[in-house]
């Protein structure tokens, strides 16, 4: 036992995993019934047909709704207990093993337990291994963090949903398959997880099956993650025939060794890193493939906050941070990833100025935010990315919950232009609320504010960056906290543009939802505080603690780009700081003055510019062009394939062969036509034929 | 002989006869004792499948070659003799044939009403056909089961089909047939040529895998291998005939079709036609590689407009089939390996797609996808299957198909990259194709009345698709038993294959074979 | 002398079966028939095969013709309704090709050589009855049997009921 | 002395009449006729060709030929009558019962 607890560390995907399966034997023995039976529909085995009420706002969704009082089944509080519980275990575990390995020296902080071999096909060797390294631990206490708040907070947000087993079924598979993502030592595993969270995310977006547009959404979440995966799979096989190995530590110890012999070119790697960058816009919701995230909103307010905020959407920088090794090799790639991560900053944040949907402005502030972490990665600020994801994940988890308390305390409503004037109704939830976008707007002293500006420091400093990519990501920065405030005074302040109805049932959420807002503010706020830069006479734990990931690929990749960075004074990186702080203020003040003091100018404005308005109210066309431009062709294409090709063209020549031979027979047939005269003339024929041919040889000879 | 010692001795031989011993038993049941009659058909292939068990349990993990052979003289002045035997490309297919022969029959229960008697006997003698293909090492033994697999099947399809049966049973037929013919004649041909080299008249496969065969004549040889074969997988364009049969065919019809007749195709490929024909395989390399990555890609995108759900799985067959051929063609452990695990896989969710499909039929009587719509809500059970399968035929991690398809696009990418890429392709529009069709199926509102009235899977439904989502989960998490069976043998094939393919290039005039040496001449 | 012969009872088998096949009645063409297989007796006793000669009498004028007689008298086909013949495509073809199938045996008819020696009596009792009963012995059984089967065939068919 | 071809020939002619009266004729016993001619010119051609190769197997082949042509006439006229009271005709064109 020299490992101590850290023998212990499959428990921490174990544990959901177990939730998954107390949780599915529920779902499946209990609630089937219980929810068939309060359809009136029939059960298996066929009791005859029910005839039950089916209005359809009975079933579609009721979360949040005034909905029926049933009474609450006991099954439900043991659903209610399980859930939350075994993912609080797996964090109080993830937290005990990262203790443990940070008892290690610093460069002995790599942990790799094997469960069991997985595939074993001639060389390819893939163990179901777990690895808890700096960078897993991060993700994995992120993740078990995180995951455990809203499942609390889940516990009250669906208490009126009719389906509560099946939703903590599919949250906590989402958590195991989360956990075996960050978790995973090799790539093949980490792929595992990968697609286990799509799945997850596609299960939760289409959780109210009932609703066309989640169930699209679903799907559309889970294609494009195809495509992302697509490029993750072919780069597993480049990886595997290049290395020899899909194991993390061996791939990366083989990186100077097959530099120096020539096998493992820059062409090489830029390919590989451009595959994995593509699996990465997929999960993480870039350009090109963000399109699904916004859509992603028909799923319930807490998985938005968990998958499509804190956790999966980040899985594509932990991957593009775990492979630094190999993007650090291939500089195309770093631009490449670099300019999108801006591109989709910019882009997005546009986007999420007109959108009046609290749920979807939020949408499109997370994939800027995403984009953000992926700028960071472009110029080799790893550790700048990873610590932004992690702030990012309690004030963006914060900011869905708290709209999702909005929603839950509105009855559902969405749309901020029926809302307003919420401060007095939702204290809570519009304080804590406030701290996370006082964070995301990067206000010194919060958590966004170190994160960000480590970011835009090192786009500005770094080998890889250019003061360019700092200026669009400190547009961004600002256009954020435009957006962010704009959020939050048509939410919580002015006038209440509520239905009557909606707003004489307002009211705060229960404590299961408040406690954990609550402890996101907190962490919102302190959590930055370990990654003060040292420019600020902060320590920088945060980057210390990854360093043993980072800083050994640093040291062999790009070693001139650490040491350009630390040429440049302090003086302009506080100046920097400022500026963009200043912005960020400037984005505030416009809000303040458009929405606090002039109100009617926003769509005065509209009105000016209603081309550029209509653009950017819809997204720029993007869904439009897509589904113009990819989806209808492929689907004409295939009708095509299968009408002309399949069944005019192929089978038009097997069908066209049998006609022959059975044309043919036709013909044929009429030389026995029945007629004895024609026999006697086809035998004559013969005579003739064959008493010439005889003749024809005589003379011949 | 005691039925200890028959079982020690002769474990194959009773693995084949049984079902057709349970035919001809079947025979003396009064025609309309329908309960007696599926009864004791299920009883018997659940004894075979429990005696196959024990030809897993026999097996010799590290045994390269046939193991369990049993010969004898059947015709021995033409050397055609009885040789069955089973090695680790056999294995598995012959597991998954007894595995899901049970499981078939539970799902007729109710399914077929009319017949009940001859339905079941046709279905024994299909069993004793197809574990025949997979068993048989002697060719003229092999051609008698591949040929007789035919007839029951076009019964099955052309007595107890749906509306176009006749159409369907026939074009099977004659498709089927055209490409076998053609092997028989190769058969004839290979069989007169190890006389003309030994001497010896003979059919024993394993002899004739000693053969170094002309270049010329393995490239006419494996090209009407390849037909037959070929039109069995089937390979794109030779795949018309598997809608139509799919369509018409009944559900268990439709299962044995998809997950072994199919088989039968891929594995003669492992079996003949490569492990005979080493030259010409890797000759024709490139063109087959090209066809199964045009079937994957074409068999997406033509399943993605079916209306039909049962012709939506039936292009998908021919998409994973694709896979499956690229495999073979990458002549590599991890492709082959792939190839073999990914027929075993295809069998199990095909197969349950099929039934799941049957399921519905039988309570709604149509297939087409636009007449659901909201099924989730009213059969959870159900819609919790069809999602495993749903998730299994798109190679989700965790489920049989992905260990499947990586080991294949793996292989395949070793040797011919750009196939594998544009093959990995295929598996974006199998999410597509699937997804939107489960969702077209499962999700919404219930606009039909109809299906307000389905009722979910009843016991005996699970209790057969509980088998095999069991297996869909195992493959996927644990793969190491299945692909640990494969490698002795896998591997002595893919180092026979080169050994074999440098013998008969070295004993044959230069340019015989353009494509191989201008591949070769330009590595 | 013997050319004299030969050419005239050659013309008159020739046409007479000319007149066989023109007769628009078969009574005609039976009467012409007979003249025909006259001509033809004479031709055979012209090669010394009396024998023959006398069956081909006795046999065919005498047995064969008559049946044919017999039946044209007992089935009594009206005048009116008698087949009218008309020269479709396949009888012109039918007949050109009879023309060219004459021509061509009469061009492989002339290649054909053979010693023309003294006449050999073949066609006596004495030649082919030793022919008949030593070399063709079995063939000459199995004609009996041919005989046989044809007159319980003939029965059996022109019975009213069977 | 005559030449052999001159009754091959002959045989010929008699032999293409015959063909020719049962391709062209549509009376059933005409064409039966024709038969007996077509037989007769071959019997000229075996008796020519016996006596002037000496060989006794002319005769005998005639002989056979003969018995052949009674056996047929006789078969054939039982057939004709069968047929004409099914029938009420002697044309054989109106005989397509085998015509599909």
């Amino acid at each position: 036992m020299v490992n101590g607890i850290l023998d212990y560390l499959w428990l921490v995907p174990a544990l959901p995993l177990l939730g998954v399966v107390l949780n599915g034997a529920i779902a499946l023995l209990v609630e089937r019934p219980f929810l068939l039976k309060e359809a009136g529909l029939p059960l298996a085995g066929g009791h005859g047909a029910g005839h039950g009420s089916h209005d359809d706002a009975h079933g579609a969704s009721s979360h949040g709704s005034a909905h029926g009082h049933h009474e609450t089944p006991a099954y439900r509080k043991l659903v209610a207990f399980i859930a939350p519980g075994v993912v609080g275990a797996a964090f109080v575990v993830a937290l005990l093993c990262v203790l443990s390995l940070a008892s290690r020296p610093a460069d002995g902080r790599t942990f790799v337990q094997i469960l069991f071999p997985w595939i074993q096909a001639g060389s390819l060797l893939v163990p179901a291994a777990l690895q808890l390294d700096p960078l897993s631990s991060v993700m994995a206490l992120v993740v078990t963090g995180v995951g455990f708040l809203i499942h609390v907070y889940s516990v009250g947000y669906m208490s009126h949903e009719r389906a509560f087993a099946r939703y903590f079924v599919f949250l906590n598979l989402f958590m195991f398959a989360m956990l075996i993502l960050v978790l995973a030592n090799n790539y093949l595993l980490m792929f595992v997880g990968w697609e286990g969270v799509g799945l997850c995310s596609y299960l939760l977006i289409g959780f109210w099956y009932e609703k066309q547009s989640a169930s699209d959404a679903g799907k559309k979440a889970f294609v494009a993650n195809r495509i992302g995966d697509f490029g993750v799979l072919l780069a597993m096989f480049l990886v595997f025939w290049t290395f020899g190995s899909l194991t993390y530590t061996e791939v990366f110890a083989k990186v100077p060794l097959l530099r120096e012999s020539g096998v493992l070119t820059t062409g090489l790697a830029t390919v590989i890193t451009l595959l994995l960058f593509l699996g990465a816009t997929g999960k993480s919701a870039q350009i090109p493939l963000y399109v699904w995230l916004p859509d992603a909103m028909e799923g319930p307010t807490p998985v938005s906050a968990l998958i499509h905020a804190a956790t999966m959407v980040t899985a594509g920088v932990y991957m593009v941070a775990r492979s630094s090794a190999l993007f650090l090799l291939a500089p195309d790639t770093m631009m490449v990833v670099a300019v999108i991560g801006a591109v989709t900053a910019i882009f997005s944040a546009t986007i999420g100025i007109c959108q009046t949907d609290i749920k979807r402005v939020l949408a499109y502030s997370t994939v800027s935010q995403l984009g953000y972490m992926f700028l960071a990665c472009g110029v080799g600020a790893f550790t700048a990315a990873i610590f932004h994801l992690m702030t990012h994940a309690f004030f963006k988890a914060l900011l869905f919950l708290g709209s999702g308390s909005v929603i839950h305390a509105l009855s559902g409503e969405q749309d901020m232009q029926k809302m307003g004037g919420l401060k007095k109704y939702v204290p809570v939830t519009f304080a804590t609320m406030f701290v996370a976008t006082l964070a995301i707007a990067g206000i010194p002293g919060l958590s966004g504010f170190f994160s960000k500006d480590e970011i835009l420091w090192q786009a500005f400093s770094s080998s890889h960056g250019s003061p360019f990519l700092w200026g669009i990501a400190a547009l961004a920065a600002g256009i954020t906290a435009f957006y962010m405030f704009r959020l939050v005074f048509l939410t919580f302040f002015g006038k209440s543009r509520m239905d009557p109805e909606v707003e004489k049932h307002a009211h705060e959420s229960p404590w299961t939802m408040t406690v954990p807002l609550m402890i996101l503010a907190v962490l919102s706020v302190a959590g930055g505080w370990i990654g003060i830069p040292a420019v600020l006479g902060g320590s920088n734990l945060f980057e210390h603690w990854l360093a043993p990931v980072f800083h050994p690929v640093a040291a062999a990749g790009a070693a001139h780009g650490a040491e350009a960075a630390v040429h440049h004074p302090a003086a302009l990186e506080i100046g920097l700081m400022a500026l963009s702080v200043a912005i960020a203020l400037c984005g505030i003040g416009l809000a303040y003055f458009l929405y606090r003091v002039r109100t009617g100018k926003p769509a005065e404005i509209a009105k000016q510019w209603p081309t550029l308005y209509d653009v950017v109210y819809h997204k720029y066309y993007i869904d439009e062009f897509y589904e113009w431009a990819v989806i209808r062709r492929i689907v004409t294409i295939s009708i095509g394939l299968w009408e002309m090709f399949d069944a005019l063209f192929i089978d038009g020549i097997v069908n066209g062969a049998a006609d022959l031979v059975r044309a043919a027979g036709d013909r044929v047939r009429r030389l026995q036509g029945g007629v004895v005269g024609g026999y006697a003339f086809s035998l004559l024929a013969g005579a003739v034929l064959l008493v010439g041919y005889i003749l024809y040889r005589s003379v011949v000879q | 002989m005691t039925g200890v010692a028959l079982l020690d001795q002769h474990l194959l031989s009773v693995l084949i006869a049984l079902p057709l011993v349970g035919a001809a038993l079947l025979l003396f049941f009064p025609q309309g004792a329908n309960d007696a009659i599926r009864k004791f058909t299920l009883l018997v292939t659940i004894a075979d499948f429990l005696l196959s068990l024990s030809v897993v349990a026999r097996f010799d993990v590290a045994t390269a070659g046939m193991q369990l052979v049993e010969r004898a003289p059947w015709i021995p002045q033409y050397g055609i003799s009885y040789i069955v035997g089973v090695d680790g490309i056999s294995l598995w297919i012959l597991m998954l044939t007894t595995f899901i022969m049970p499981i078939t029959i539970a799902s007729t229960w109710s399914a077929v009403t009319k017949n009940v008697k001859e339905f079941m006997v046709f279905m024994l003698v299909l069993e004793t056909a197809m574990v025949g293909v997979f068993l048989a090492t002697d060719l003229f033994l092999f051609y008698i089961f591949w040929e007789l697999v035919l007839i029951p099947m076009y019964f099955l399809i052309g007595v107890w089909g749906g509306e176009r049966r006749i159409y369907a049973a026939i074009k099977f037929f004659l498709y089927t047939f055209a490409g076998s013919v053609l092997m028989l004649v190769a058969i004839i041909a290979l069989y007169f040529h190890h006389y003309a080299v030994t001497g010896v008249y003979t059919m024993d496969l394993m002899k004739l895998y000693e053969l170094t065969i002309p270049v010329k004549l393995q490239l006419w040889l494996f090209a009407a291998f390849f037909l037959a074969f070929a039109f069995k997988v089937p390979m794109f364009p030779f795949h018309t005939w598997l809608p139509d049969a799919h369509v018409e065919a009944p559900t268990a019809g439709s299962v044995i079709l998809a997950a072994v007749l199919l088989k039968m195709g891929t594995y003669g490929f492992l079996r003949f036609a490569m492990a005979l024909f080493p030259v010409a395989a890797a000759d024709w390399t490139p063109l087959i590689a090209v066809l199964a990555v045009i079937g994957i890609i074409y068999g997406a995108l033509v399943a993605m407009v079916q209306k039909d759900v049962k012709k939506l799985v039936a292009y998908s067959s021919v998409s994973h089939l694709g896979f499956v051929m690229l495999g073979l063609f990458a002549f590599n452990l991890q492709g082959i390996e792939g190839a073999i695990l990914q027929m075993v896989n295809h069998g199990i969710s095909t197969g349950a797609l099929f039934l799941i499909v049957g399921i519905i039929y039988e309570r709604r009587h149509t297939r087409l996808i636009s007449e659901f719509g909201g099924l989730a809500k009213v059969v959870p059970v159900f819609c919790l299957c069809f999602m495993i399968v749903t998730l299994s035929s798109i190679g989700v991690p965790g489920t049989n198909g992905f260990v499947g398809e990586f080991l294949i696009l793996l292989g395949a990418f070793k040797v011919q990259k750009w196939y594998a890429v544009v093959a990995a392709t295929g598996v974006i529009f199998a999410a597509v194709y699937m997804l939107w069709m489960f969702q077209r199926v499962m999700y919404g509102k219930i606009t039909n009345e109809e299906n307000l009235r389905l009722t979910d899977m009843n016991g005996r439904e699970v209790a057969y698709m509980l088998p095999l989502l069991l297996f869909i989960l195992w493959i996927g998490v644990y793969p190491q038993p299945f692909l640990r069976r494969m490698d002795a043998s896998v591997n002595a094939f893919v180092t026979r294959f080169e050994a074999k393919k440098q013998a008969a290039l070295a004993g044959s005039p230069a340019g015989e074979t353009m494509l191989v040496r201008y591949f070769d001449g330009k590595k | 002398m013997e050319t004299v012969l030969f050419i005239l009872f050659g013309a008159i088998a020739v046409c007479g079966a000319i007149m066989v096949v023109t007769r628009k009645h078969p009574m005609a063409s039976a009467l012409y028939l007979i003249l025909t297989l006259f001509a033809v007796a004479a031709l055979f006793v012209l090669r010394q095969a009396h024998f023959l000669a006398a069956i081909q009498v006795i046999i065919y004028a005498g047995a064969v013709v008559v049946l044919f007689i017999f039946v044209i008298m007992l089935i009594n086909v009206p005048e009116d309704r008698l087949p009218v013949e008309r020269a479709t495509t396949m009888r012109v073809l039918g007949v050109l090709a009879a023309g060219f199938f004459i021509l061509e045996s009469a061009v492989l008819a002339r290649r054909f050589w053979m010693p023309i020696g003294p006449v050999a009596e073949v066609g006596t009792v004495e030649a082919v009855g030793r022919a008949l009963f030593t070399d063709y012995l079995l063939a000459f059984e199995i004609t009996s049997v041919l005989l046989l089967a044809a007159v319980i065939g003939a029965i059996a068919l022109a019975k009213r009921k069977i | 002395m005559i030449a052999p071809s001159a009754y091959l020939l002959l045989s010929a002619i008699l032999f293409g009449i015959g063909v020719v009266g049962v391709v062209a004729r549509k009376n059933i016993l005409i064409i039966l006729m024709s038969v007996e001619l077509m037989l007769n010119g071959v019997n000229v051609a075996f008796v020519a060709a016996g006596s002037y190769l000496g060989d006794a197997a002319g005769g005998v082949f005639a002989f056979m030929v003969m018995t052949v042509a009674a056996a047929e006439a006789a078969v054939g006229l039982a057939l004709l009558i069968a047929l004409y009271r099914l029938k009420e005709t002697v044309d054989i064109t109106e005989l397509k019962v085998l015509k599909w």
